[in-house]
């Protein structure tokens, strides 16, 4: 016996003293025969679309092989294909450019999923109780088109509904297709954080209803009223990128960047001048800074055609945004909106931006148009531009309205997709009321969260890596910018992609619809969609449409060439005079305003089923795995409320618990939530978890655009607890400030 | 009646103990969640490193592997190797990537669907495709899980390293068996005499 | 009133031949105590470490404590008997073995403690310099090593430290016994007969391993106190961790030194031996070790006080005024505040009084090696990566069982091997009367000289 | 020329998107620890973004500190380790052998950056969430350490791939997970040797300093630090 075997066994007899029960073996599985030849260890790329967030980023996915528990022909097994490891940026696209971030990465997650859908299923308990049972996809087709079918020969077509979320490609143009051939109206897309109100204000201060790219790598200095452009608004990856040029991309060259806002976003975090401002008084903000430049012709006093002219008063110069005026109604120093107005207007090539908070007041419009105004007057070189959009399809309107009409007359049958209006609208829209009523429900999700656990039937959604992707990128690059990318996994489970149940249905349907729908399957509709884009100048030239559509599947997409951003012209309109902003709940009984901010970690919600995502520390409080409600220290001390005690905040809807953290980013009459926790059934990670601050909006509206003003609710802040009821989870212990200096070089 | 003075006393010294324990406890910070057990293996839902149990978890610890392997087909390499099939044959992608894949029963039947189909084995062959299922080969070579060896074949067989260097002559055997023990010291004999690195991360990250 | 020869005899060896009701209580409520340790241990070893408290960035706290608690322990004996040995100090004769025996079963727990804490015990044996083919050897410039060989060394030598003298008194327990123990004892008693060649050989090895046993003990505490030193950690990282630690250690040591020697004189009756001189001695000795132990943390308080570098001022307000000063400020009153007036002031300075003290100073040096792990580990460096540490029942089980542990070997000991060396006694006895002391064989002079 | 793999930080351009702590979850296999344990201080992040609040409303300044291992060259987590489980490679890498590891943790409580992370359970993954671990790392398993490789797997991977092309290893040609994905291009990796590759044109910039450089561990991850508008020329 050798010395280490001798040593091993002694040092094993006692251990194995102490051990004691074992468990039955892995049972064996049959090895099915492999669909697709990989060499094992060596990765291909392939390109991607991250299905995220509306900035549709072009992905590279690391395909390698291994081995999955799979169903072949009724019978479980494992089966060596093709899995995707690792989501990255595709380098050639020209809106992230091989950049990802933490949510785009994390979206892996969606596709091995454990809580994901496998197989149609049918409900059988009550509406809303979540008990469903196994259905095949034949049987679950069969019923979907007889209902569809009765519902066209019974002569009420137009009671069909379709709920999605707001998709750019040509899923929504099949929907909108689909629909307006069947007879039905439009689909009803929502939105929890929409910017509608910033599209009608660029609609109307620079004739594009779309959101707005910035070049800021070319910027100096750029002021930002609440717009949370490194975290999560617009195009968060290639404002990112621009931003890290803008600092450090040009040697001597360094932008500053002032943020604007009543609580302390990512983005503030960054600034190198945060000023705490009123909440809804941004507008009246850039309005007094336009008026100390125009006083003191800081800057060439523009034509009338200007976005200022929608302003009413800019013509005199702005009289009633004197310095003075507007630190009495936004509690910004006379010093500060002078040196800032000097700045801005002498500081080289400057940028003014809003969104996101401001716009969710009752005057989100007029503060728009104010900061708008603004921008044109000291924006030289337009860092602000639109990106030509590849079709006409204007981009989609998905306002709080659109629900109203759900809820006001409910359909006879609902077409679910990736919407969750019941987690995410306010109360008093009574989503959930409205779905109770409507006879028949189909959902196509791939999960089961609160809007569709009320469903009849779900139809499961391939998951984004096992379908056919294409998406249109309304912000965030120069040009124009058509994703597309082909399914980088065969399918897991027994599921369908949605567009091609649809034709389906529409070929079973016949008629009208099967007409309007003429394609095969899926990708043959990509296919005409994307072959006409083959003659205009764009990083693909070639010959044949078959050429041209192979080559725009392995780069990921088509983009045309950098060309000159359309021109920026204001609508002729009645100017808007000043508003201020009305809050829902009386100042007495409700002392603070209330701010649900969209989430680092879980965008509006629908990423709170992601464990990487519920673990990743948020970068100001390092929460993990909970809900907190950021209190300033003195509000804090105030009410005897310290860092970590259960804190109930009600609204006049109602109220919600969570623990509190006391930060210095936030001013003293506000309380902020992060949104994204709260789920009642959303998977294992997210289900029972937190409090979900959007169940307390009141239903305030924007004026003019009648979106959703969610910043706009007033609330009352107690105390409910200790830290052990709140059970707060920190990544971080220490939260002073950083002890002593680094050592310089 | 001296025992039971005894046993108050006893009970005295363990009240004692009990407040003195308490005493510790109560000073120390804020008490956290009370200890929870570890996330649980059992469900067949859960993968995890660990052994399945704790029989296996001895077996790898102390090396125990089948020498002799069943196999579900009696596969001859001597056969094969004497017609002058090479290894990269069935063995594909060994030069190219880390493992030598074990071929599916797609790469048999590519012959076998013409040469020696009589034979009882080549029936089983057939059968297993006509079941559209692999034919479930019980792996000779591999390493324990807790042994992290990122072994890469393709370096090797560049660097002319031949396959029975480590897999031993097969052209002796029907069977693959482990004749030469791949442990450690073996891999770090062959690395020294050949002047190659021998530094950890070499084989282990 | 002087015991005669046979009286002593008797006296110390009736513990071997039968025992009270209450030492089989003991028993049990020691193995029961043990046996649950031992289920803990399974527990974590099938679970994982994450059953007990630890977490990043505290990685190490009741293990290491306990750890160092039991070495800390052992070191009283040894240096005590070794020192009162070669000073000759006649009132140490009852005192050496349980002293001796002490150190040697505190040495095994400390020593079987570290095995229990690591993450893949079954692979302990890596410490252990074999050659292999691999070309791995354990990595020498570690503290951890240099543990390993300190504390097998430590456990070798204080264990025949203990073993030689006891010798003679297996001869004399194998000379009236019979059957079965009589077999037994024949072979622990190596064949002694007590010529004088004998004796004079046990003499000169005893005087040898007192010699060497000290720089011993005093090099293993400070090998253990090294592994904090070594480290950057603010609080840990100073020279005077190695004489801290070896003060600390005898300290405990001989207050559980008196502990047991209490708990020995009353449980065993051994009035007669175990008299009020011994403890009036013990007690003074307690005394300066308090004194000093205060000395050397005040000194360690002042001077990273008086540095004023951040890191080391996080960890300083967190034992003094923070969370751990409830902890901090208990060390203090029971290392210091209440041994020293017990053991200043001779009417005080009882059998009783100094076992109030002892008892005391063991509670409050477990807590001072707490105090020095925890609160440096939870707020090292960068504030961000602070934590916090809560024990877990697994680890209150597996210290607990410690306890039992120590308590079940001394009581079995007992049982094996007269408590107070007979021989010393009888020894001790003869040169009471001024003559120069003779061996019980004739003609060889004995190591003390006269009285 | 050994390569010396290092990294550099610019503190100007880092966001505290948090993209790279995602990116290395990916790519590294690293499990979550779930609520429970999160909340028992046990959740791992071989990155993290530490957040510093400097002041107080209404103008308060925020710091964000990218925090991985820093591959010292002088580690003093490398002496302490009983059994050789962390060393120095020749390339310039702190490297830890899991199997050789028998779970002391006295690196983890000798390293100041707090950097090093123990598996105090036996990971867990609800299946099929496995099926997206890679290949190319190791599972570690219960009572080991782990800790940033700097993506290891990927500069074995460059390695073996040049030399197989028989060719030098080009600066730029892969990088970490982390860098890879991080939008502002705030993390930069490469080869310190090669004194063409951007690292060590950036590490060797006067905004550069050492976290903790005054511990003498020679970190090889060089923070740039922050500018301020004043004493940037702006155009």
């Amino acid at each position: 016996m050798e010395r280490r075997d001798f040593i091993k066994i002694s040092a094993l007899s006692g251990v194995m003293a102490t051990l004691e029960g074992c468990r039955s073996a892995e049972k064996q599985l049959i090895r099915f025969i492999p669909e697709e030849e990989l060499i094992p260890g060596i990765a291909t790329i392939k390109p991607g679309v991250c299905t995220v967030c509306s900035a549709g980023c072009g992905l590279l996915v690391r395909v390698m092989q291994g081995e999955a528990e799979v169903v072949r022909h009724g019978q479980q097994g494992l089966i060596k294909m093709g899995l995707a490891k690792k989501l990255e940026g595709n380098p050639q696209h020209p809106v992230n450019q091989g950049k990802l971030c933490a949510r785009g990465q994390a979206s892996l997650q969606m596709l091995y999923h454990p809580d994901r859908i496998t197989h149609p299923i049918k409900r059988t308990g009550p509406r809303g109780s979540g008990e469903f049972q196994a259905i095949s996809w034949d049987d679950a087709l069969k019923e979907v088109s007889a209902h569809l079918g009765t519902l066209q020969a019974s002569g009420s077509a137009n009671s069909l509904g379709f709920l999605s979320r707001p998709l750019s490609g040509q899923q929504g143009e099949l929907m909108t297709k689909f629909l307006k051939a069947y007879g039905a109206p439009p689909p009803v897309w929502y939105q929890p954080f929409d910017e509608a109100v910033l599209r009608q204000a660029n609609l109307f201060s620079f004739g594009h209803a779309a959101l707005p790219t910035f070049d800021l790598h070319l910027a100096d200095y750029v002021i930002c009223f609440g717009a949370d452009f490194l975290g999560t608004w617009n195009s968060p990856v290639a404002q990112s990128i621009s931003y890290g040029e803008m600092r450090q991309g040009r040697p001597g060259r360094r932008a500053k960047l002032v943020q604007v806002e009543t609580r302390m976003s990512q983005t503030g975090a960054n600034a190198d001048e945060w000023i705490a401002c009123r909440p809804g008084m941004e507008g009246v903000l850039a309005l007094g800074i336009a008026h100390v430049i125009l006083a003191e012709k800081l800057a060439p006093q523009a034509p009338g055609s200007r976005p200022g002219s929608l302003i009413d008063g800019w013509q005199a110069g702005l009289p009633e945004y004197a310095p003075e005026a507007v630190e009495k109604q936004t509690g910004v120093s006379v010093a500060v909106i002078k040196r800032l107005a000097h700045e801005l207007a002498q500081s080289g090539l400057a940028v003014a931006m809003i969104g996101g908070p401001p716009l969710a007041h009752t005057n989100g419009l007029f503060n728009a148009l104010a900061v708008n105004a603004l921008e044109s007057l000291v924006d030289k070189s337009s860092i602000l531009s639109f990106t030509p959009q590849t079709g006409d399809a204007a981009p989609v309107q998905a306002t709080l309205a659109a629900l109203h009409t759900l809820s006001a007359q409910p359909p006879q049958m609902l077409l679910l997709y990736e919407a969750n209006p019941v987690f995410s609208a306010p109360p008093a829209t009574r989503v959930r009321e409205a779905l109770a009523k409507i006879p028949y429900i189909v959902s196509f999700g791939s999960f089961i969260d609160e809007t569709s656990v009320q469903a009849d039937l779900i139809l499961p959604d391939h998951a984004a890596l096992e379908s056919w992707i294409d998406s249109v990128a309304e912000s965030g690059s120069s040009r124009a910018v058509a994703s597309l990318a082909p399914p980088a996994v065969l399918p897991l489970h027994d599921t369908r992609p949605m567009p091609d149940v649809l034709l389906g249905l529409g070929r079973q349907l016949g008629g009208e619809v099967a007409k309007a729908l003429p394609w095969a399957t899926y990708d043959a509709m990509l296919r005409a969609a994307f072959v006409p884009l083959r003659t205009r100048p764009g990083s693909i030239d070639v010959k044949t449409d078959d050429d041209f559509w192979d080559a725009a599947q392995t780069q990921g997409g088509w983009w045309s060439s950098p060309s000159t951003s359309p021109p920026l012209a204001a609508v002729k309109r009645a100017p808007l005079s000043a508003a201020s902003p009305q809050f829902a709940g009386a100042a007495a009984d409700f002392p603070f305003y209330f701010l649900p901010y969209v989430s680092q970690s879980f965008a509006d919600g629908s990423l709170a089923h992601l464990p990487w995502l519920q673990e990743l520390p948020d970068v100001l409080t390092s929460a993990m795995w909970s809900s907190w409600v950021e209190i300033n220290p003195n509000t804090g001390d105030r009410l005897g409320i310290k860092q970590g005690d259960l804190v109930e905040i009600a609204s006049q809807q109602g109220s919600v618990r969570a623990a509190a953290v006391l930060s210095p980013g936030i001013a003293p009459d506000m309380v902020a939530m992060p949104v994204g926790q709260g789920h009642e059934n959303f998977t294992r990670f997210a289900s029972g978890r937190g409090a979900n601050p959007l169940s307390i909006l009141a239903p305030l509206t924007e004026q003019e655009t009648g979106s959703l003003a969610w910043a706009a609710t007033r609330v009352k802040l107690v105390r409910a607890g200790g830290p052990e009821q709140a059970k707060l989870v920190l990544f971080a212990g220490g939260m002073s400030a950083f002890p002593h200096e680094q050592e310089r070089r | 009646m001296r025992m039971l003075r005894g046993w108050r006393r006893a009970l005295l010294v363990v009240l004692a103990c009990a407040c003195t324990w308490g005493v510790v406890e109560i000073l120390l910070p804020r008490r956290a969640a009370r200890a929870s057990g570890p996330p649980d293996y059992v469900t067949t839902g859960v993968f995890t490193p660990a052994h399945p149990s704790v029989l296996a978890a001895v077996k790898d610890f102390v090396d125990i592997h089948p020498e002799h392997p069943v196999q579900p087909i009696a596969y001859t390499h001597t056969m094969h190797l004497a017609k002058g099939l090479p290894c990269t044959f069935c063995h594909v992608g060994v030069d190219q990537g880390p493992e030598a894949r074990i071929p599916g029963v797609t790469v048999c039947m590519s012959c076998h669907q013409s040469i020696a189909t009589d034979r009882p084995e080549i029936k089983k062959i057939a059968a297993y495709q006509a079941r559209g299922e692999e034919i479930p080969w019980v792996r000779v070579y591999n390493y324990s899980g807790s042994a992290h060896v990122r072994f890469n074949h393709a370096p090797h067989i560049r660097a002319g390293v031949a396959c029975a260097a480590c897999h031993s002559d097969l052209t002796k055997q029907t069977t693959a068996e482990r004749k030469i023990d791949l442990n450690m010291g073996f891999c770090i004999n062959c690395h020294t005499q050949k002047k190659v690195s021998i530094d950890c991360e070499t084989c282990h990250y | 009133m002087q015991p005669t020869a046979e009286q002593i005899e008797q006296d110390l060896l009736r513990p071997l031949f039968h025992s009270s009701g209450k030492y089989w209580v003991a028993v049990a409520i020691a193995a029961s105590l043990l046996l649950a340790g031992v289920a803990a241990f399974g527990y974590q070893l099938y679970a994982g470490i994450g059953v007990w408290g630890l977490n990043s960035p505290v990685f190490w706290a009741f293990d290491i404590t306990n750890f160092v608690f039991w070495i800390g322990i052992s070191h009283a004996g040894t240096l005590i008997s070794a020192i009162l040995r070669l000073t000759n100090a006649t009132w140490r004769r009852p005192v050496t073995r349980c002293a001796e025996a002490i150190t040697v079963f505190s040495v095994l727990i400390g020593a079987i403690i570290p095995l229990c804490h690591i993450g893949r015990p079954w692979l302990a044996y890596w410490m252990i310099p074999y050659p292999s083919e691999r070309h791995i050897w354990p990595n020498f410039r570690s503290p951890l090593a240099w543990d390993f060989f300190a504390i097998s060394t430590y456990l070798t030598g204080s264990t025949t430290f203990l073993y030689l003298p006891t010798i003679p008194d297996f001869a004399a327990v194998r000379d009236v016994s019979t059957g079965l123990r009589k077999k037994i004892y024949r072979v622990l008693a190596l064949g002694w007969q007590g010529t004088p060649r004998q004796w004079q050989r046990l003499e000169v090895a005893m005087h040898i391993m007192a010699v060497v046993i000290v720089p011993v003990a005093v090099s293993v505490h400070t090998i253990v106190s090294w592994d904090f030193a070594m480290t950057l950690v603010p609080m840990w990282h100073s020279s005077i961790f190695g004489p801290y630690f070896v003060a600390g250690a005898i300290f405990s040591g001989i207050a559980a030194l008196i502990l047991a020697m209490a708990l020995l004189r009353k449980f065993l009756h051994l009035e007669q031996y175990l008299r009020p001189i011994h403890f009036e001695n013990l007690g003074k000795l307690l005394l300066t070790m308090s004194l000093l132990w205060f000395y050397f943390t005040f000194a360690e308080r002042l001077t990273a006080w008086y540095g004023n570098s951040p890191p080391e001022m996080a960890v300083f307000w967190e034992s003094i005024r923070k969370h751990f000063a409830p902890l901090f400020w208990t060390m203090v009153v029971c290392n210091f505040i209440i041994p020293v007036p017990i053991l200043a002031i001779k009417r005080l300075r009882t059998i009783t009084g100094t076992a109030i003290a002892s008892a005391t100073v063991v509670v409050g040096m477990w807590l001072e090696r707490f105090l020095i792990v925890v609160p440096a580990l939870e707020h090292k460096f960068l504030p961000y990566s602070w934590g916090t540490y809560r024990p877990t029942w697994v680890e209150d089980t597996l210290m607990a069982s410690s306890f039992g542990m120590m308590a079940l070997l001394y009581l079995l000991f007992s049982k094996f091997v007269p408590m107070i060396s007979i021989w010393e006694m009888k020894v001790g006895l003869q040169s009471h009367g001024g003559v120069p002391m003779v061996a019980p064989a004739e003609g060889h002079v004995v190591l003390e000289g006269p009285q | 020329m050994a390569h010396k793999w290092g990294m550099v930080v610019d503190l100007d351009r880092c966001t505290g998107c948090e993209a790279c702590v995602v990116a290395c979850h990916a790519e590294n296999n690293i499990p979550t620890a779930g609520e429970d344990q999160a909340a028992r201080g046990r959740a791992k992040h071989w990155i993290r973004v530490e957040r510093y609040w400097e002041g107080d409303f209404p103008n308060p300044r925020v710091r964000f500190q990218p925090v991985l291992c820093q591959q010292c060259d002088e580690a003093p987590c490398e002496p302490v380790c009983p059994t050789y489980a962390s060393y120095h490679t020749p390339e310039g890498l702190n490297s830890q052998v899991y199997n050789r590891c028998i779970g002391t943790r006295f690196c983890a409580n000798a390293c100041p950056y707090n950097v090093r992370f123990f598996n105090f359970y036996n990971p867990a993954w609800d299946k099929p969430l496995q099926l997206q671990l890679n290949p190319d790392v190791s599972v570690r398993s219960v009572g080991v350490m782990e800790k940033c490789t700097f993506c290891v797997q990927r500069i074995k991977a460059a390695e073996i791939q040049a030399e197989a092309e028989k060719r030098e290893l080009k600066d730029g040609e892969f990088t970490t997970a982390c860098a890879q994905s991080c939008p502002s291009k705030a993390l930069i990796f490469g080869d310190l040797n090669d004194s063409a590759s951007e690292v060590a044109r950036l590490a060797s910039s006067n905004r550069g300093t050492k976290l903790l450089g005054e511990l003498g561990t020679k970190p090889n991850v060089t923070y740039l630090e922050r500018g301020t508008w004043e004493d940037a020329t702006h155009g």
